[in-house]
């Protein structure tokens, strides 16, 4: 029924890359959700659609679009060789790859999350002196925080399963680049189904436990 | 002093903000600008363009409607109610999301073809190579999206605000109607939003359970992959810039016909 | 929010009038799963084939051989199945899914070395110079022309000294679309595929006798439902108006 | 006898470890009952198991003499507010106000904007009909909360702490209003608070709770000044809790502290029921304002005794002066004429008296 996991590097890889992946869109995702929940100018509707294409796309051309922009002779590639860095076929393009791929979703969780908080609060707050910054990471990140913890939950899912856009920028290096949803797919290709079935079962207890895990604590605090 | 930091908070925000769109905007005009102009003339009067886009758009729409149908009481329970195994249960609904979308096309297979198939043959339901199977597959990639994104827009409201309703004469499905789903709407649209645009973008899961047939279980994303696989990269990137143009408008026509009248 | 729920019961009448419409048949409709890379020269076929047949409907199912294998395997109605390897056939054929008789390797082809349109690569022997940095081929494991290219370069003692520069792919577009972008300096691709690509330039071809015979097997499917209409249609496609047409894309029709 | 409005038969309600227990009492039409008690002792929840929105685990409700036990909360009628007006924000104040006429389809009926129009403009609101709550101050919110809440004229109106979150001035507009709403609407109004002050200004019948139980239940004015247990006399901000015993001399009750003091004779009223207090050992509750101080030295009287000022706290309305004696703390206030005319300070003896009609007993 299942194999002998002898080669424990994807797993290893694909946690790295997730949450690595997940750290950065939230970092990223939320000064822009919350830029965007609050603010009112021309072309928002435009913005917010053009921040959740990569969604929309199969993953396999985002990787194409990100093939022409991180690869050697990309736009960005090239401006990052003169720098000595290298991205195409390192699992860091696996990091940007799910980064990619996962935004959106933390960006529509935190969106609605910010959106629901009650705008009173924050504005309590200034008139008692806190600065911007202190507002944020005192008031509005707590009020919003089981919305975000929803989209962490979503990143970190979507990060973990990413294969298309992975297996374009990152390329399917053993050793290297092959992470879990790689090394399935090629097994699966390969008909040793027993190592694919024993890859999927890792992949999903394993965030079994960190979603339980999550779903748990979240519940915890909720009261 | 107030206003400096004011200014240096927020300008981080505002350059996190340019910086990300600037890098979207090049990611998706590298796919513009990588093919030629007459390939998008090309794409656009293909007639297999047309089918792909026609039968995107409505297996996508029934996918997420489908997926709305579901999530909404999942969601609604999952919020509102106390039960044993819960947690566990949340946590199964996400799993589909960390799937590769070949394992999920697989679980799909076996679940419609030895395991259901007979059955649902007898019933003139076929799913596996199917059009129904195209609905199918976006839907299982579809939901897990929209029931993660109720629930925590169900889990935000507070529960006075449905009990003063009922108190105003409101029986629980009133309430639901008039209350919860108005103010959950913000999280309901933005789970739709994302249930849809992973709908529309599905090909993995789809292109095995209903295969990937010419002009028949052909979506746009189908499509590109064929059109890759036989080495015309213009016209897949032509397809996926237009299937983008395509999703983008009606992301706004969704926002604007759904906000009209309502401003929260 | 009364308006979404509108629309969406509005989607649902919809797509319910359009299910709906699948009505009953009378043409026998036949599902050929064949290897994606052979949809273009497949699909003048299927256009030939029906203009002589007109109680036949040809429908491809294109994917790569492993997903057909697997499909298959999970028993999705296919009637007939072109490989484009012979492993996925092979398995097949061990579990009892392929009608043995109907096997015939059907189309031959050739492994070629490219490399983008400016290189100075000049033969295989060039691969070990420094300034190729990245190789890609098919999956060795799961891409058959990824197998074929592992023998040729075994044979010619590379294979070893090339490993960490190598680059696996999913299949052989992938090894062409990094070819083009300039992000590997060669790969091994089918002839067939390298010829469509304007940004390539094939540089050699694999030495003969470097790889075992590359074949696309073809075989009717045991649970086929149409077994006289899909073995007709797998004589069909040896004929010589068959013939023609697959030497078009540069195929060798095997016989 | 009039037909009661409401009635509660030993209600029970359990909310995971905490619980309701059989609470009963009844109100008629023109009651204005106050529910008082400290944050986590049910009031809420008791309040909710009236109105439909939980669950009784045990007991009887009636309502005009008609059971409503079972009936769903929208069957029976009751207005109800909550603390923080929580209006809807997607409905204009308008729209929210007639938002109960909307769940009968009577939304569009001209009695019901007839309605509405007299609501909106006794409570001051006419100008913010067309706006939305995110635009409405906190008082503002609670009137068209309030409005909302009797739109269709429910015989009963219940309120969760409609007052805590105002700002002390709107606190005083919005109390006369509810004083108003029970007077000329004829509406019976249950009003559950923490603030006893709010419970006296405005009760017609007090139920304190505590721990889910009801601790005493009277007018607020009788319920203030002879609380039945300490725990009542304790969240009424008793001043002076002072243990002893009551001891029966010349065939009256005498209340002895620490052996020197004897106040008495206790009034017959104040004495707990069903009790023979003689020998038992009981708290004094004496309120700050019923205590008098004099200069010490004045020569002893009955029901006087001799202290030491610890502390004075002069405020803008009266003087509280904290007194050490006889090993016990005694509060008394003044006026600040009083203050004036004695002129003492801290580590003065004095002497504190008390009137025996104020004294009253409550079981240890």
């Amino acid at each position: 029924m299942f194999a002998q996991l002898t080669d424990w590097y994807p797993v290893l890889l694909s946690v790295r890359v997730a949450v690595i992946a997940t750290v950065v869109v939230t970092c990223l995702g939320l000064p822009v959700s919350r830029l965007l929940a609050r603010g009112e100018f021309f072309g928002k509707d435009v913005l917010e659609a053009v921040i959740t294409l990569p969604l929309v796309l199969p993953p396999s051309v985002v990787g194409y679009g990100l093939l022409i922009l991180i690869g050697k002779n990309g736009l960005l590639g090239k401006m990052l060789a003169e720098l000595g860095v290298t991205l195409i076929f390192t699992w860091w393009a696996a990091v940007i790859a799910s980064t990619v791929v996962a935004f959106p979703l933390m960006y529509q969780s935190a969106k609605a999350a910010f959106k629901s908080v009650d705008i009173n609060f924050e504005k309590a707050a200034r008139t008692l002196g806190a600065s911007e910054l202190r507002i944020f990471f005192t008031i509005t990140l707590p009020l919003a925080w089981p919305g975000i913890l929803a989209g962490l939950v979503l990143t970190f899912a979507r990060a973990l399963g990413e294969f298309g856009a992975t297996l374009m920028v990152a390329g399917n290096i053993p050793g290297q680049t092959q992470t879990i949803p790689l090394a399935i797919y090629f097994a699966v290709g390969a008909g040793k189904n027993e190592m694919a079935r024993t890859l999927v079962a890792v992949i999903t207890v394993f965030s079994f436990i960190v979603i339980y895990w999550v779903n748990r604590w979240a519940k915890k605090h909720q009261n | 002093m107030l206003t400096t930091r004011i200014n240096i908070f927020q300008g981080v925000f505002w350059l996190i903000f340019i910086l990300i769109t600037i890098f979207l905007v090049v990611l998706v005009g590298g796919l513009l600008f990588y093919g030629k102009w007459a390939a998008f003339v090309s794409v656009i009067h293909h007639p297999e363009f047309h089918f792909a886009v026609v039968f995107t758009l409505w297996t996508s729409l029934l996918a997420t409607a489908l997926a709305a149908v579901v999530a909404v009481p999942c969601g609604f329970i999952l919020s509102r109610y106390s039960f044993p195994g819960k947690v566990l249960i949340d946590t199964l609904m996400d799993i589909p999301i960390v799937l590769p979308p070949l394992v999920s096309g697989i679980a799909l297979l076996i679940l419609f073809g030895p395991v259901l198939g007979d059955a649902l043959a007898r019933l003139g339901m076929d799913i596996v190579f199917s059009t129904r199977g195209v609905v199918v597959a976006q839907w299982f990639i579809a939901t897990p999206f929209a029931i993660r994104t109720f629930k925590q827009a169900f889990d935000s409201i507070d529960p006075r605000m449905e009990n003063v309703a009922r108190t105003l004469g409101y029986s629980p499905a009133g309430v639901f109607v008039r209350v919860t789903v108005p103010l959950a709407k913000g999280g309901i649209l933005g789970g739709l939003t994302m249930a849809w645009a992973r709908a529309l973008g599905e090909f993995g899961a789809t292109a095995m359970l209903a295969g990937i047939t010419r002009l028949k279980t052909e979506t746009l994303s189908v499509a590109i992959f064929l059109n890759m696989s036989i080495g015309d990269i213009q016209f897949a990137m032509a397809t996926a810039v237009i299937m983008l143009l395509v999703a983008l408008l009606l992301m706004i026509a969704f926002k604007v016909f759904a906000g009209t009248g309502v401003r929260l | 929010m009364k308006k979404i729920f509108v629309f969406l019961t509005l989607m649902l009448f919809v797509v319910g009038a359009v299910a709906g419409c699948g009505g009953a048949k009378e043409k026998v409709e036949l599902t050929v799963s064949a290897a994606a890379s052979l949809q273009d020269v497949t699909g003048e076929l299927k256009e030939i084939y029906e203009k002589q047949h007109s109680g036949v409907t040809i429908t491809y199912n294109l994917a790569s051989s492993g997903a057909l294998q697997q499909q298959i395997e999970q028993g999705a109605p296919a009637d007939l199945f072109i490989s484009a390897g012979k492993s996925q056939m092979d398995a097949l054929a061990g579990k009892g899914l392929i009608v043995d008789s109907s096997r015939k390797d059907l189309l031959g082809n050739e492994l070629v070395l490219v490399a983008g349109k400016d290189s100075a690569l000049t033969g295989f022997e060039g691969l070990t110079d420094a300034s190729v940095k990245r190789i890609s081929t098919g999956d060795p494991d799961t891409v058959p022309a990824g197998q074929y290219a592992k023998e040729t370069l075994t044979s010619l003692k590379l294979w070893d000294q090339l490993q960490p520069k190598m680059v696996p792919a999913k299949d052989v577009r992938q090894v062409l679309t990094y070819v083009e972008t300039g992000d590997v300096e060669a790969g091994l691709v089918y002839r067939t595929d390298a010829a469509i690509s304007k940004d390539v330039k094939i540089v050699a071809a694999a030495p003969a006798g470097s790889n075992k015979p590359i074949v696309y097997p073809m075989a009717v499917i045991k649970s086929t439902k149409n077994q006289k209409e899909a073995e007709a249609f797998a004589a069909f496609l040896q004929s010589d108006d068959a013939v023609k047409v697959f030497e078009k894309y540069g195929f060798k029709v095997l016989k | 006898m009039n037909q009661d409005l409401l009635e509660a038969c030993a209600l029970t309600v359990n909310v995971g470890k905490f619980s309701l227990k059989n609470i009963g009492f009844s109100m008629g039409p023109d009651d204005y009952v106050v529910i008082l008690g400290p944050t986590g002792c049910g009031k809420t929840v008791l309040l909710e198991s009236i109105a439909g929105l939980r669950l009784l685990n045990g007991g009887a409700l009636f309502l005009s003499g008609k059971e409503i036990t079972h009936l769903p909360p929208e069957r029976r009628r009751l207005g109800f507010a909550y603390q923080d007006s929580l209006l809807y924000p997607f409905l204009t104040v308008q729209e929210n106000i007639l938002f109960g006429a909307r769940a009968r389809g009577l939304k569009e009926a001209p009695e019901m904007r007839r309605r509405m129009a007299y609501l909106a403009e006794t409570m001051n609101i006419t100008h913010l009909l067309g706006r939305y709550p995110r635009f409405l101050s906190g008082g503002e919110r609670q009137r068209v909360s309030l409005a909302r809440a009797i739109l269709t004229k429910p015989p009963l109106l219940l309120l969760d702490e409609p007052l805590s979150s105002l700002d002390r001035q709107t606190r005083h507009a919005t109390q006369e209003l509810l004083r108003e709403i029970h007077l000329a609407e004829g509406i019976g109004i249950i009003h559950v608070t923490h603030d006893f002050s709010e419970a006296l200004q405005l009760g017609s019948h007090m139920l304190m709770l505590h721990n889910g139980q009801v601790e005493q239940a009277g007018k607020p004015r009788d319920i203030f000044f002879h609380p039945a247990t300490e725990f009542a006399a304790k969240f009424l901000h008793g001043e002076n809790l002072i243990p002893g015993k009551v001891v029966g001399r010349e065939g009256k009750l005498w209340f002895e502290h620490g052996g020197d003091i004897l106040l008495g004779p206790l009034p017959e009223c104040c004495l707990p029921k069903g009790l023979s207090p003689a020998g038992n050992s009981l708290t004094m509750f004496i309120r700050a304002g019923s205590i008098r101080l004099s200069r010490a030295g004045e020569a002893p009287a009955a029901n006087s005794w001799s202290a030491l000022i610890s502390d004075v706290i002069i405020n803008s309305t009266h003087v509280d002066v904290y007194c050490h004696g006889n090993g016990s703390s005694w509060q008394s206030s003044l006026s600040l004429a009083e203050w004036q005319g004695l002129d003492l300070s801290r580590g003065e003896r004095v002497r504190l008296s008390v009137d025996p009609e104020y004294l009253h007993v409550i079981p240890q």
